[in-house]
């Protein structure tokens, strides 16, 4: 990457913090408008910016520019909504984006897992916790942000830090320009691991070679301990929360009593 | 007080492996819709197949019955109309054209829309003018097509006096009494109100 | 697409606003929401690092991701209602003061 | 040149043309499930149904059977008030129908047709797509079906509706375990997630329907259906009853229309997706022209026939069930998922590793042998736990003891 194209970027990340930090719930409703319309162009500009990084390669460069900027919206309004339920939908938006990303980059089992497992089962679940424990929209608890200030701060300057060294990857070395195909032969060797393009052994291959066969043979030839060890964390959190739910909990703070006849459909407060 | 001997323990029945899983209902369930999946249906094709009406008394619409001479067998006394509890009778009376009566219904309406079937009206009649028929589809597109005027009245007698002869078809005429001129429209309409 | 950056980029910014979520956010809900998006963020590193390396070991690292993830979504949701049914608000300050 | 290209991108363009036929033929399809649905719910109860709506007058009083119903219903629908109350999340109730409508149209991208046709010097797929993950497509794309629900019971701000979406997360959740199990089975059993290799690994020599080599998991499979789409008895989530009509009570016109035929769409799905898994799609046994290596166009129509029966067959079947069995307590629902499918699913599941590890995942007898050996033994375990079939029994008083022989049941 150029010195130019860092500049904007960290420029595109300060009108982004910008953004966020005035679209965070609490603040007024012109505001939150700024701070989408600030975000929207940050996101546009960045999206310009990987378009100019990745122009000439092939058409895939369109697509990741759209997801890219459909999951950066939708991450900025999972944590800016007031709504959590406006929340847990928009991060099935990013989780679809992301998802997509995935399938562009021939990882096709794992987009469709992260729809399956995200979208299909956890986010649902999130969803059911909020219906259960807030049914009626937005409550004060979201009204206002907790330090919104620092918070954007540190968020935005972790950013920024990790892109700083995005500039040092391998990708742009200049021994990756010259000679790409060489050096990522070279470190599929290192690896150890058979390439995409050249499967294995073929009679270790019951399900031929596509992205999903290979995956499970790599799961389950190196990494079978772990993927144990995996299943193992899965049932001892489903021990877990069935244990942790199933308790009857004494409530600290008494439920309100039910309002007299004539306040019903009054507000009645929290406790 | 209820006595402990009183007191009847009902088991619940301890279902087996098979049905509680649900299977032998469910087996037996689906044997009994596919039974009458193909059974003879109990409807009928409604306005092209009617079904014969089972009580003969069937308080339908109302038809205005005409003597032996074809002439309305109403005489306009406003019986009917009195004893309806709903008010949806309308006569206006006028001097009769035939020697036998005094009057006869200029006009005569009824509300269908506003009528209970009741059947106080054909118990009132003192010459069976009025009567109610085995007539149930009573359709129309508004309401004013549901208010009955005497033609439609009388058209309904000509419908139905072979589905539903006229009860005491003796009577044809009303007995002239007294002075038929006193009678002042006034009166009538008191008596109609 | 061979190039690395944009994936790298994409996932920092994922991950930075996921962080700001979690650290600003009061609702424990979206705290771990925000969490889930920092998962994101790394799912699209590593699957990028996998097939920049033309390998699948990125896949597979994301593949345990999804399962803590999973775990993580259990068992944080678990608390919350448990949280919740203890204090009748999802607000984290009210769990801040520490006198237990 | 374009038609150059149009030559070279022939699978493109022909997927087009499929995915516009399928569509519009599936959506001719769920008009018509209405009416069969109206029509066999009229004869099992010894009516008639609707039989007067036909096409105008232009054949005098003939009346078609009633098949113009359809097309009257859809009409009334558009034409109807569309009400959106005023206290409702506008956007999520706005979003909900369309999700569930969408969801339920995508899931037929990758469902096989009709194996493969010869147009020219193409041998082309009769299919819109066929990606590698073909299963997993399914799954994912049926996962996302319970937002509609959810969305739709959340957005309507009304106590009835909003039951209707918890329960429906919680049962859609609860049944795509087995499903999944079930589905896990037939891959385990032909070691494919291509749609169209699933099809092909139930016709060669020898081999046999996977219905033959699993029935259990079939058995699974249609059950968990039923929950997904959330027909009788698992319709819990619009129990008209209890809820009113659940997630939908809110919804008028064209939203409720959408939200009707989606539930119809989900079934045609399901109905394919089984037909697919478990009877050998397209083909049927020893039937020329039905077979993979038929590819002229005329048994490319003859197998998209014959699917479409099938699916029409399944979808009697959906019908048929739903007017005889009563719908199930939620308490009975979830024990059902979790105490006797899943465990099920996980028996199924351990018995296809073994058939594979043997290395005889296609020996259909032996199969069919350890699917009766497994049936007896959930049967078994059933059998040994005691009944508690009402769940009256988990918070009654502890009854007096009998001191002597009831006198009289009518009592003084």
């Amino acid at each position: 990457m150029s010195s130019v194209t860092v500049a904007m970027l960290y420029m595109l990340f300060a009108l982004g913090g910008v953004a966020v930090y005035l679209a965070l719930p609490g603040g007024q409703r012109s505001a939150r408008i700024a701070g989408l319309i600030f975000g929207l162009s940050a996101i546009a500009g960045f999206a310009v910016l990987a378009a100019g990084h990745l122009f000439g390669e092939d058409v895939s460069a369109v697509y990741f520019c759209i997801l890219a900027a459909v999951a950066i919206f939708g991450a900025g309004k999972v944590i800016t909504h007031p709504k959590p339920v406006y929340s847990a939908l928009y991060f099935v938006l990013v989780v679809l984006a992301v998802a997509f990303l995935m399938v562009m980059q021939e990882a096709e089992f794992l987009g469709i897992a992260l729809i399956i497992v995200y979208a299909g089962a956890i986010l649902v679940t999130y969803v059911f916790v909020i219906m259960l424990a807030q049914q009626s929209g937005a409550s004060a608890v979201d009204g206002r942000a907790r330090e919104p200030l620092l918070a954007v701060l540190v968020g935005f300057v972790t950013m920024a830090a990790v892109v700083s060294q995005a500039g040092h990857l391998p990708g742009n070395s200049t021994a990756m320009v010259d000679a790409p195909d060489a050096a990522l032969a070279r470190l599929a060797v290192a690896d150890g691991i058979p390439a995409v393009d050249e499967p294995g052994e073929a009679d270790d291959e019951p399900l031929g070679g596509s992205n999903t066969a290979q995956v499970g043979f790599l799961l389950f030839s190196q990494y079978v301990v772990a993927l144990e060890i995996a299943g193992l964390l899965l049932l001892l959190a489903l021990i877990g929360a069935v244990a942790l739910v199933m308790k009857r909990v004494p409530r600290d703070v008494p439920v309100a009593p039910a309002p007299p006849l004539g306040e019903i459909g009054k507000e009645v407060p929290p406790f | 007080m209820i006595k402990d001997e009183d007191i009847v323990v009902v088991e619940e029945p301890q279902l087996s492996a098979a049905e509680r899983w649900y299977i032998p209902q469910i087996a037996d369930g689906m044997l009994v819709t596919l039974r009458h999946l193909f059974k003879k249906k109990l409807t009928v094709h409604y306005p092209e197949q009617k079904r014969d009406l089972v009580v003969g008394n069937y308080r339908g619409v109302h038809r205005l019955n005409r003597d032996d001479q074809g002439r309305v067998a109403c005489v306009a006394c406003f019986m009917c109309a009195t004893a309806c509890p709903v008010n949806c009778i309308h006569i206006e009376a006028d001097e009769a054209p035939w020697p036998d009566r005094e009057k006869y219904p200029a006009k005569f309406e009824i509300d269908e829309l506003r009528c209970i079937f009741c059947g106080m009206c054909e118990e009132a009649c003192p010459v069976d003018a009025i009567e109610l028929t085995p007539v149930h589809d009573l359709i129309s597109l508004s309401r004013e097509q549901m208010i009955f005027d005497k033609e439609k009245l009388l058209e309904m007698y000509d419908q139905t006096k072979n589905l539903k002869p006229r009860k005491n078809p003796q009577i044809t005429g009303y007995p002239a009494t007294g002075d038929r001129r006193e009678g002042k429209p006034a009166d009538n309409e008191e008596t109609a109100a | 697409m061979d190039s690395l950056t944009p994936y790298v980029i994409l996932g920092a910014i994922l991950f930075a606003l996921g962080m700001v979520g979690f650290l600003s956010r009061r609702n424990l809900i979206v705290m771990f929401l925000s969490t889930e998006v920092m998962f994101q963020g790394v799912i699209v590193n590593l699957v990028a690092f996998g097939r920049f390396h033309q390998n699948l070991q990125g896949q597979a690292f994301a593949v345990f991701l999804l399962v803590i993830a999973a775990v993580e979504a259990g068992l944080a949701l678990g608390l919350v209602v448990l949280l919740y049914r203890r204090r009748n608000t999802l607000d984290a300050e009210a769990w801040s003061n520490m006198c237990g | 040149m374009i038609v150059e290209w149009v030559q070279g991108q022939a699978q493109l363009v022909f997927s087009c043309l499929l995915a516009l036929v399928v569509v519009g033929v599936m959506l001719l399809g769920v008009a018509y499930s209405i009416l069969a649905e109206r029509w066999i719910a009229a004869w099992v109860q010894d009516r008639r149904g609707p039989n007067r709506a036909g096409f105008f007058r232009l054949f005098g009083s003939f009346h078609f059977w009633g098949l113009g119903q359809p097309i009257a219903d859809g009409g009334k629908f558009f034409l109807k008030e569309d009400i959106i109350p005023d206290n409702v999340d506008k956007p999520l109730f706005i979003l909900g129908p369309a999700t569930i409508f969408i969801v339920a149209l995508v899931g037929f991208a990758v469902i096989p047709w009709g194996g493969q046709v010869q147009i020219g010097d193409a041998l082309l797929n009769v299919q819109v797509a066929n990606p590698d993950i073909g299963l997993l497509y399914v799954l994912g794309v049926g996962s996302l079906g319970v937002y509609g629900v959810v969305l739709g019971g959340y957005a309507s701000n009304n106590k009835y509706s909003f039951f209707g979406g918890i329960r429906a997360t919680a049962q859609m959740l609860s049944y795509e375990i087995p499903m999944g199990l079930a589905i896990l089975v037939v891959v385990l059993a032909t070691g494919q997630l291509r749609l169209e290799e699933i099809v092909l690994s139930q016709m060669g020599d020898g081999d046999v329907w996977n219905v033959v080599r699993h029935p259990l998991a079939c058995f699974l499979l249609v059950v968990t259906l039923f929950a997904e789409t959330s027909r009788t008895p698992f319709d819990m989530p619009e129990a008209e009853q209890e809820l009113v009509g659940g997630f939908h009570t809110e919804y008028s016109s064209m939203k409720f229309a959408l939200f009707f035929l989606a539930e119809y769409a989900h079934m045609i799905t399901g109905s394919a997706f089984l037909m697919v898994l478990f009877f050998g799609g397209w083909h049927i046994p020893f039937v020329p022209g039905l077979q993979p290596g038929d590819t002229a166009w005329w048994a490319m129509l003859l197998k998209m026939l014959v699917m479409a029966g099938k699916i029409a067959l399944m979808m009697v079947f959906y019908i048929w069930v739903r007017w005889t069995l009563p719908r199930l307590r939620f308490d009975q629902l979830m024990r059902l998922a979790w105490k006797g499918l899943v465990p099920l699913g996980l028996g199924l599941i351990a018995f296809a590793l073994g058939m594979l590890y043997i290395g005889k995942p296609q020996a259909w007898v032996w199969t069919l042998v350890g699917n009766v050996v497994i049936l007896a033994t959930m049967l078994g375990i059933t059998a040994l736990i005691p009944s508690r079939v009402t769940g009256r029994q988990y918070d009654m008083p502890e009854l007096p003891p009998r001191t002597s022989a009831p006198a009289s049941i009518g009592g003084p």
